[in-house]
C-alpha cells in the first residue's frame, strides 16, 4: 500500500473539495435480500451493556471512512464510547479501504474489528474480502449498483440497495455513501435519527447546499428501508 | 466538552497546550497528521511550524531549539526514528529536554504502512550508540496521548531528558473522543538556567555532549547512570486491569493491550481469572509494580505488535518464577481476541512454554 | 488508402484526458464506459481525420496507446 | 502499417499504479524506450527512490535496487563502482532527491560518479500525501504549507542550477513533459545523460518538471497548464551542462 | 610468520584477504585505520576504497554494492554507527550481505574516544526500527579479528544477512602479533542469483525491502523469523575458560574477557574455582551453551565496558537458578583486575547480588 | 600609548589548543572582535561543530550549543527559530559544512534561515588526524588518499559558488587569512554576514580559507605560502553574493 | 619619541613564526628559550624599528601579542 | 582528547617525516638515583613464565609509543607474546600521550597495564601521573632532561637520565626515546640484545642514516646504564 493512498483515501471526505478523480462506476441494478435474523446489536433499552462493531469498506473515494466517522459522531453526541480506525487495503490507487468503527455503553477494550455485527461493503473487493468476517446473525449491507449478485450466507441478513443510482437521482453521485448510512440507521441504528443528522451535519453541513444535499440523501437512505 | 480527533492531531494539539512553540519534523506515514496539524495551528499559537530537509536534520533542529531553552517537539514513524538515534545519544547526553512521538509502522525497511510495536527494543534499550536511555511512554487510547503529552514536556524539561511518546499506528490513526481539560498548567519546573540563549547578565552557558578524558567520561556516566536511576525510582508507571483476584496476567501496552483487554473479558466469562499489567512507561519499565504481582501470579503472557521484544523485559522481573509466554502479531496485523485468548490456553494453561 | 489508425489499450486507460488535450485533430474523447477499474476509457470520434502525428501516444502516461500510420498504397 | 508508437520492451507489461494522468507514467515510458534503444536493458541497475516511484521496480524492465527514502544515489554509487562495467540510474523525486537526499545527489555530483540521476519535480510530496516539498512554490498550498507557502518556509530549490556548479557534474539538463513537443526534448535529454554515463564522462543529471493532479488538486490537464503557467518561469531550464572533452563538465 | 598489527589493520586486510573490494566509510576515530589501511592497499587489490560523504551515505552505498552482489565492508565508531541504523534495517529486510565494524567509543553523544563496549544493545537488540538482527561478532585478540572478519563475509553471503564486527576501542588500537595462514579459501557459497546486476540472460532481479500488505509484512516477517531462528541454532559462538571444574563463572567478550582472564587467574591462585564464559556471537547470543553450564555454576557475573548491557542476556539465560552479578567501567574506562576479582567477592561469594 | 591590537573581550583568557600556527586561531579572534565591536556577546548564541573547533565553547565569550558532526547548522536553526532575537552562528569546519552537513547547510541557505554560517576551509579533515576532505585538492595527499587525490576520488567541492546560487542565501564570500590584508579583508566579511543577520536579511555564510600545518605536514608560514599558491586559484573568492533590498541574495 | 611597543605574552606563543614572516621591519625572530608548555617563545629583536603596523599580532593565531603605539610626544 | 591527538602522536613515530613541530625543551641536567631493588621481572630462564608489563609516558611527540612499538616487535621477533596498546591523555595539543606493553611467556590475559612493572616516564606529567602505579620492587625511567627531582619512591628503582642532551650530542633530538630504550634494554631486558636491535632497524631502520643514528642511540642508552 502505498503511504499516499493512506493518505489520501481519507482526505477523500464527504463534502470536500477531494473527490474520486473519476468517476464511479453505475452498472449493477437494484436488488435486495434479506434473510429472517434479527440483528445482533441494537439500541434498545437492556440490561446488559451493547456493542456494535461495524466495519465499513469499498474503495478510496467512496466515502466509507466518512461514514464510519459520521456514526462514530454520532456515538459520541450520544454519549457512548466509541472507536473509529481507517485501515487500507494492499493494492494501489483504487484498493480497498475501509474503516472500523466500534459504538458502545461501556469502555472500549478492541477498538479493532474482525468479526463485525454491522458490515458496509461498497465495491466487489469488499464484499469478497469482509462477507464471511460478519458474526452469524450479522447485518451486511451491500451496494448492488456495483456489487453483482454473488453467493452470500444464510446466517446474516444481507441487504442490497443500488445507493448509486439513488443518490444519482438526488442530484451528486458522491451521496451514495449517505444514502447507505441512512438504509443503516432504519435498519440497525446505534444512535437515534437525530443524533445521526446532528452528526452528519456537523461533519458536512458547513456548507448550506452540501448540508442540504447531506440531510436529503440520509432521508432517501431511511424511506427506502423502511419500505423493505 | 468531548471532541472526535485523530491521536496524532490529538498529540499535536496537547503539545500546542504544553506550551510547544517549535515543532521540527519531517513528514512520513502514518504520523503526518502531526506535523500537518502543527502546520496548521501553530502560527496562530504564535508558534512555528518547520519543515526539516530530513530527520537527521530534524532532530538536531529540536536540539538546537531544546539547548536555547524552548518546548520543542519532533514526530516520525519508524524509518524516521531510525535517522534519528545519533540525535538521541546526542540529547541524552548534552541533557536536553524535548519530546519526540515515533508512530511505529511495520518494519524493518521500508516496511509497510500497518501499525507495529516493533520498535520496543529500539526505544528502551537505546537504538543509539551509548548508555543512555530516553523517558518512554506508551498510551493506549488517544486522551491518554494527550494527557501523556502534556506529562512528557514536563518531564524532559524536570530530567532534561528527552521523552518519547511510543504510539503504535492505529493509536496515531484512531479517532477517539477526547477532552481538553481547560488551560493546561504546567508543573513548577526548575528554570532552565543552563540553556544557551545569551549570555547577557550571567556567567555563559555551554550545552555540550563530549568529555575530555575517560575518567572525565566515566564520571558523566555514572552521574547520568544515578539520573536514570532516580527515573527509574520515581517515574515508573503502569496501569492494572483485574488483577486483584488473578492467578494469570497478560502484560501489554497500546493497542495491545486494548485487544488484549477484550481477551480477558472473554477469559474471565469462562472463569479464568486473568488480569492485565499495562506498561505505560516503557522505559523506565513498571518493573517494580510487576514485581509485586509476582508471588500471586501463576502464569503471564506478553502481548505484542512484534516478534516479542518487551517479553525479555517481563523474563527479566519474573526471573524464572513463572512461566512467561509471548504472542504476537507482526508486520501491520493485529490480533484478534480470540487468538490471544488461544495461544494464552496453549502456552499457559497447558503450559506449552518453559518457566 | 487506409486510415491511420490509433490502437486504445482500454484496460489501460485511466481517463485523465491528456491525449484529448494535445490530438491536433480534436478526434479524442473520454468515453462513456468504464474500464473494469472504473476509469472512462478514452475513445476516438473519426480516425479518418488522425495524421498519425502520435501526440497522443506521447503524452500518454499509461501506455495506452499505440500509433500506426497507413503506408503508401496501403 | 507503419507502427508510429508502440510499448517499449525496456518496460515490463504491468499497469502503472499512478494516478490518472501523473507524468510519472511518461517519465517511465521515456526511460524504457531509451534502454531498449540503446540495447542496455540486460547491462543496466536502476534504483528505485521512496516517493511515488517506490515501486517502478515492477515497470522497468532491467534490474531494480529499491533504496530507503533520499539514498537512491547512494546505493547507485555503491552499486556502480561495485559493477563499473553496468549502467546505472536513479529514479527520485523531488522529496528524495533535494531535500533529505540533497548531499547525496551533490556528493555524487562532486565525485564525479559515473552514473545517471532522473529527477523528477512535482513541487510536493506526493506519496505522503501532498506535503511541501524543498520545490514548492512561493504562494502554494500544501497539507503543510496549509496558507501557502510563504519566504519563512524558505524558496524553492533549483536543483539542476546548482548542480550545474559542480565540476564533477558532466551533463546536466532541466527539462519537461508538459506537451508532446517537451516530451521529445526530455527523451533526448535522458538518452544524452545515458551516454554520458556510457562514455564514462562523469555525473549525469536529468531534472524533470512533472506534475501531481491528485495533491494539487486539479485535473491533469489543469496540471500540464500548472507546469507551464508556474514551474517552467521559476526553475531554470535547458542543458545547463555538457561534457567537455577531459571529463568534468563545462557550463 | 606472525607479524605485528593493529587490530583495525588487520581487519583491513582480512577483507581484502576475503575478497573484499569495495570499502565505503567515513573517518572516525578510533575506527580511522580501517579506512585509511583500504585506502592505501585496496587499489593494489583491484578494489576501491571510497569515502562516502557522510555515515548515512556511506550505509547506503554498501547497500547499492551488496545488491549489486559485491563483497562489500564498512567500518566506523559509535555515532557513525547509530547513524547507520536506519540503513542496517533496511540491509537487513532486503537480505543483502555486508559487514560493518563498529569499533565502539565513549558514548552516548560526541562522548569520548576511550573504548567501551555501550553499543552492546544497540548491536545486539537492534538500534533501528523492526524486528531484525544482524549477526554480530566480538572478536577478543587481533588474530582473532582477522579469522571472524574473514568468516563475516562467508556468515553475511550464507544467510544474506549484514554481519557486524563488534570491537572495543581497545582492540582496535592494539597491537599483537597475527598471522595471515596463506590465501584465503571461502567456503562454497551459494551463487548470487538474487543479485541485481544486470538481468541479461535470466528474469530481472530486484532488491526491496518493503511489502503491500500487512499480511504480506507478516509473512516476510516470520521468514526473517524462520531464518533469525536458523542462525540461532546454527551460529551461536563462544569459548570456555577453566569452566569444566568451575563452580562460578565470569560472562565477559572482547577486551574485558581478557581482563577477565588475568582476574581468574588471581581467584584460581586463591582457589576459588572460577571460569569464563565468552560470547564470540553476541548476535546470536550462545545461549545453548551458556545453560549448559548453568546446573554446575552457583554464581555468575558479567564483566563489561558499558553499565551493563550484555548481563541482561545472561540473566535471560540463567533465569533465576543462580544470582547473575556485573561489573563494568564506562566513558572509555577498563577494570583493574583486581577490581573485577574484588566485585565478583562482593556480589558473588558475599552474595551481594539477587538471585 | 595607544593600544593598536589587544585581546577582544569577545573571546575567554584561554589558550587554544590548536597546533602552532593553525589559523583556525586567527579566525576565532576575529569573531572575538566582531562579536565585541557589535556589541552581541550577550545576546549571541554560536554552535560549534565536530572537528577540530569543537572545543571552541572553550573560547568564545558567548553561549554555545555543541553539534554533532555537521549538524551545526540543524542545531543553529533550531536555536534561532527558538529564540528569533538572538544572533546565532555556526563554525564549522569543511568536512562538517561541506561533507556530512552538506544538505543542512544548503538547506538552511534555501530556508533563508536568519544565522550565519562561517565555514573554515583547510582542504582535510583535521580533527581525526588528516584525512581527505570534500575540499582536498586533486594531487594532495591525505591519509585517505595515500598516493594523492585523483579524479576517481571526485573534484573539490566549491562550497559557496554553489550557495551563491541559492535564492535564500543573502550574503556569501569566500576569504582568506593569509595575510595581514586578507585578514582585514575577512574580518570585513564576517562582520557584514553578522550585520546581515542582525538585520533580518536571511542566510549569511562566510568561507574562509584556513591552514593545517600538522596533517598538511608543513610549517606555518609554508601552510600560508600553499593557501596562497594552490587554494586560491582553486576555489573561488570575493563577495559572491549581497543582499537586495527584497531580503534574498543578488549574485 | 618612546618606541612603538609589541607586549609578547610569551605563555601564549607557540613559536610558530607567522608574526615573524610578516612583518616588515623583520624585527621578530623565534627565540631560544622555551616557555612552560615547550614552545619557543617569539621575541623581539629591535623595538625601535617597530612601525606599529600591527601585522604581526593580525597574522597572530594565539591571541599572544598585543601592540602599542607611542603617540605623539610620549 | 581530539580525535586528532590520538592520531598524530601515533603518527609521530621515529624516523619519520613527522617530528614535532616544537623543538623539545633541554634543561635539565643528568642525574641518576638509584635503590636497591631488583627488578621484578627479567627473561633470566627460570620456570615460571615471565610476563613483563610495561608503561611508557611523556607527551606527544617525544616518541613513547614508538618505543613501546620496537619493545613490542622485539618480544615477538624472540617468540614471547606480546600486545601494545597505545592511550591519549585528556588533554590537547602537547597533552600526555602513553602506551602499554606486555611481553610474556605465556598467553596475555589483560593487555591493559594498570601496575607496570617496568615504567617509562618521559615528561613531569607522566612521572606525576604513574610514579605510584608502578609494582613495588618495579623500575622506573625517567627523562631527568625534562622531568626536575621530585620526591620518588623507596620501593622501586628510579633510574634519571637527560637523554635529550644525551641524543643531541649524538646529533638528533628526536633520538632521545632511543638512548632511554637502550638504558632500559641494559638494565631491564626483556629480550636480548640483538633481538632489541633487530626490532629497531625492521621499524626505523629502513634509511641508512636513520638506521645509523638509532643504532648509535641505542648503544648510547645501554653504555651509558652499564656505567651506573
Ligand atoms: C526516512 C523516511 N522519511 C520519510 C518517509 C516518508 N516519505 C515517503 S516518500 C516521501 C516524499 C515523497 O516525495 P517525492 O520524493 O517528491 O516523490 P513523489 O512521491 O512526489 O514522486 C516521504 C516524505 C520515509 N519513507 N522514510
Ligand atoms: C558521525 C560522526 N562521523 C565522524 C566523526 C569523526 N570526525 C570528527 S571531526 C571530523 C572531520 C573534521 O574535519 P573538518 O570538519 O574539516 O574540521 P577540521 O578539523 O579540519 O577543522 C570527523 C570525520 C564524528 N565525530 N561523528
Ligand atoms: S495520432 Fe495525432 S491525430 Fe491521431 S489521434 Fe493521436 S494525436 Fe490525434
Ligand atoms: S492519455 Fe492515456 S490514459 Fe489518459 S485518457 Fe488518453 S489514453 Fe487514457
Ligand atoms: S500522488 Fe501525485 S505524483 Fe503520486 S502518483 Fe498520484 S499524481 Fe502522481
Ligand atoms: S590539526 Fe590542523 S586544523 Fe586542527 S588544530 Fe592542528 S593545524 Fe589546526
Ligand atoms: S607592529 Fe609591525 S613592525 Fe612592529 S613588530 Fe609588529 S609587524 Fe613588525
Ligand atoms: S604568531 Fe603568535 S604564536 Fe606565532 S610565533 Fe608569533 S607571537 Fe608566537
Ligand atoms: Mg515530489
Ligand atoms: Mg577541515
Amino acid at each position: 500500500m502505498t503511504e499516499r493512498d493512506m493518505k489520501r483515501q481519507e482526505t477523500a471526505v464527504q463534502g470536500t473539495a477531494e473527490a474520486e478523480m473519476t468517476k464511479p462506476v453505475t452498472t449493477a441494478s437494484a436488488t435486495t435480500k434479506s434473510v429472517m435474523t434479527e440483528p445482533v446489536t441494537t439500541t434498545s433499552a437492556t440490561m446488559k451493556p451493547v456493542t456494535t462493531k461495524y466495519v465499513l469498506a469499498g474503495f478510496g473515494g467512496q466515502g466509507v471512512l466518512f461514514v464510519g466517522k459520521v456514526l462514530a459522531q454520532a456515538g459520541m453526541m450520544a454519549k457512548k464510547q466509541v472507536t473509529w480506525i481507517p485501515a487500507y487495503g494492499p493494492e494501489m490507487r483504487g484498493g480497498t479501504a475501509n474503516c472500523s468503527v466500534v459504538i458502545s455503553d461501556k469502555k472500549i477494550g478492541s477498538p479493532t474489528v474482525g468479526k463485525p455485527s454491522v458490515c458496509l461493503t461498497m465495491n466487489q473487493a469488499a464484499y469478497e474480502k469482509f462477507l464471511h468476517t460478519v458474526v452469524a446473525g450479522g447485518v451486511l449491507y451491500v451496494n448492488s449498483s456495483i456489487v453483482p449478485e454473488l453467493p452470500g450466507r444464510d446466517d446474516i441478513r444481507i441487504v442490497r440497495a443500488s445507493v448509486n443510482e439513488m443518490a444519482h437521482e438526488l442530484g451528486s453521485a458522491k451521496v451514495a455513501n449517505i444514502v447507505m448510512l441512512g438504509i443503516m440507521q432504519a435498519l440497525t441504528p446505534s444512535v437515534s435519527d437525530e443524533e445521526l443528522e446532528a452528526a452528519l451535519m456537523d461533519l458536512a453541513g458547513k456548507k448550506p447546499e452540501l448540508a442540504e444535499l447531506n440531510r436529503k440523501a440520509l432521508k432517501a437512505g431511511m424511506e427506502f428501508a423502511n419500505r423493505l | 466538552m468531548a471532541i472526535l480527533m485523530k491521536g496524532n492531531e490529538a498529540i499535536a494539539e496537547a503539545a500546542i497546550q504544553a506550551g510547544c512553540r517549535l515543532f521540527c519534523g519531517y513528514p512520513i506515514t502514518p504520523s503526518t497528521e502531526i506535523p500537518e496539524y502543527m502546520a496548521k495551528k501553530m502560527k496562530k499559537a504564535g508558534g512555528t511550524y518547520l519543515q526539516a530537509e530530513s530527520e537527521v536534520a530534524a532532530i538536531y533542529m529540536v536540539y538546537g531549539a531544546g539547548a536555547a531553552g524552548a518546548r520543542v517537539m519532533s514526530g516520525t514513524s519508524s524509518p524516521g526514528f531510525s535517522l534519528m538515534q545519533e540525535g538521541l545519544s546526542y540529547l541524552f547526553a548534552a541533557e536536553i529536554p524535548c519530546v519526540i512521538a515515533d508512530v511505529m509502522r511495520g518494519g524493518p525497511g521500508l516496511g509497510g504502512l500497518g501499525p507495529t510495536q516493533a520498535d520496543y527494543f529500539q526505544l528502551t534499550k537505546g537504538g543509539g550508540h551509548g548508555d543512555y536511555h530516553p523517558i518512554v511512554l506508551a498510551p493506549a487510547t488517544v486522551q491518554e496521548m494527550i494527557d501523556l503529552t502534556k506529562e512528557a514536556f514536563d518531564l524532559a524539561d524536570i530530567y532534561r531528558n528527552p521523552v518519547i511518546l511510543a504510539v503504535d499506528g492505529i493509536l496515531g490513526q484512531m479517532m477517539e473522543p477526547v477532552e481538553f481539560p481547560g488551560k493546561y498548567e504546567a508543573k513548577v519546573l526548575p528554570a532552565k538556567t543552563w540553556a544557551a540563549d545569551g549570555c547577557e547578565g550571567r556567567p555563559k552557558n555551554n550545552v555540550i555532549s563530549y568529555y575530555l578524558s575517560s575518567e572525565a567520561g566515566e564520571a558523566d556516566n555514572l552521574r547520568w547512570g544515578k539520573k536514570m536511576a532516580q527515573m527509574q525510582a520515581a517515574e515508573q508507571r503502569f496501569a492494572e486491569l483485574s488483577l486483584d483476584d488473578a492467578e494469570y496476567a497478560f502484560v501489554a501496552f497500546g493497542t495491545s493491550s486494548r485487544i488484549t483487554e477484550t481477551a480477558i473479558d472473554m477469559l474471565r466469562s469462562e472463569g479464568v481469572k486473568v488480569g492485565l499489567f499495562r506498561p505505560i512507561s516503557l522505559w523506565p519499565f513498571p518493573a517494580d509494580g510487576l514485581l509485586k504481582r509476582v508471588p500471586q501470579i501463576k502464569g503471564w503472557m506478553s502481548i505484542e505488535l512484534s516478534a516479542g521484544q518487551m517479553v525479555q523485559d517481563v523474563r527479566l522481573v519474573v526471573n524464572g518464577r513463572a512461566p512467561v509466554g509471548f504472542y504476537g502479531r507482526q508486520g501491520g496485523m493485529t490480533p484478534e481476541p480470540e487468538e490471544i485468548v488461544a495461544a494464552f490456553k496453549t502456552q499457559i494453561l497447558k503450559g506449552g512454554v518453559r518457566g | 488508402m487506409a486510415n491511420n489508425h490509433v490502437e486504445i489499450k482500454t484496460e489501460r486507460c485511466k481517463g485523465c484526458g491528456l491525449c484529448v488535450s494535445v490530438c491536433p485533430k480534436k478526434i479524442l474523447e473520454i468515453g462513456e464506459i468504464a474500464n473494469s477499474k472504473g476509469y472512462y476509457a478514452v475513445i476516438m470520434q473519426d480516425e479518418e481525420k488522425c495524421i498519425g502525428c502520435a501526440f497522443c501516444a506521447l503524452m500518454c502516461p499509461d501506455l495506452a496507446l499505440e500509433v500506426y500510420r497507413a503506408e503508401k498504397g496501403e | 502499417m507503419k507502427t508510429v508508437f508502440a510499448k517499449t520492451t525496456g518496460l515490463t507489461d504491468r499497469v502503472f499504479h499512478y494516478c490518472p494522468g501523473c507524468t510519472h507514467g511518461i517519465i517511465h515510458r521515456l526511460i524504457g524506450e531509451i534502454l531498449e534503444e540503446m540495447e542496455i536493458i540486460g547491462q543496466t541497475v536502476g534504483v528505485a527512490p521512496v516517493g511515488c516511484a517506490g515501486f517502478c521496480e515492477n515497470y522497468f524492465a532491467c534490474d531494480i535496487i529499491g533504496a530507503a527514502h533520499g539514498r537512491a544515489v547512494a546505493a547507485a554509487t555503491g552499486a556502480k563502482r561495485a559493477r563499473p562495467d553496468r549502467i546505472v540510474f536513479t529514479y527520485q523525486g523531488d522529496g528524495d532527491g533535494a531535500s533529505i537526499g540533497l548531499a547525496e545527489t551533490i556528493s555524487a555530483a562532486a565525485r564525479g560518479e559515473k552514473l545517471t540521476s532522473i529527477f523528477v519535480n512535482n513541487a510536493i510530496y506526493g506519496m505522503t500525501g501532498g506535503q511541501m516539498a524543498p520545490t514548492t512554490l512561493l504562494g502554494m498550498k500544501t497539507a503543510t504549507s496549509p496558507y501557502g507557502r510563504d519566504e519563512s518556509m524558505g524558496y524553492p530549490l533549483d536543483l539542476p542550477k546548482l548542480l550545474a556548479q559542480v565540476k564533477g557534474a558532466a551533463y546536466v539538463a532541466s527539462v519537461s513533459v508538459d506537451s508532446p513537443q517537451a516530451v521529445r526534448e526530455a527523451k533526448k535529454a535522458l538518452k544524452k545523460a545515458f551516454q554520458v554515463q556510457v562514455d564514462g564522462l562523469g555525473y549525469s543529471f536529468v531534472s524533470i518538471l512533472s506534475t501531481c493532479p491528485t495533491n494539487w488538486g486539479v485535473t491533469p490537464v489543469e496540471a500540464l497548464e500548472w507546469v507551464r503557467d508556474k514551474m517552467k518561469p521559476y526553475f531554470t531550464l535547458g542543458e545547463l551542462k555538457v561534457p567537455t572533452v577531459e571529463g568534468g563538465g563545462k557550463e
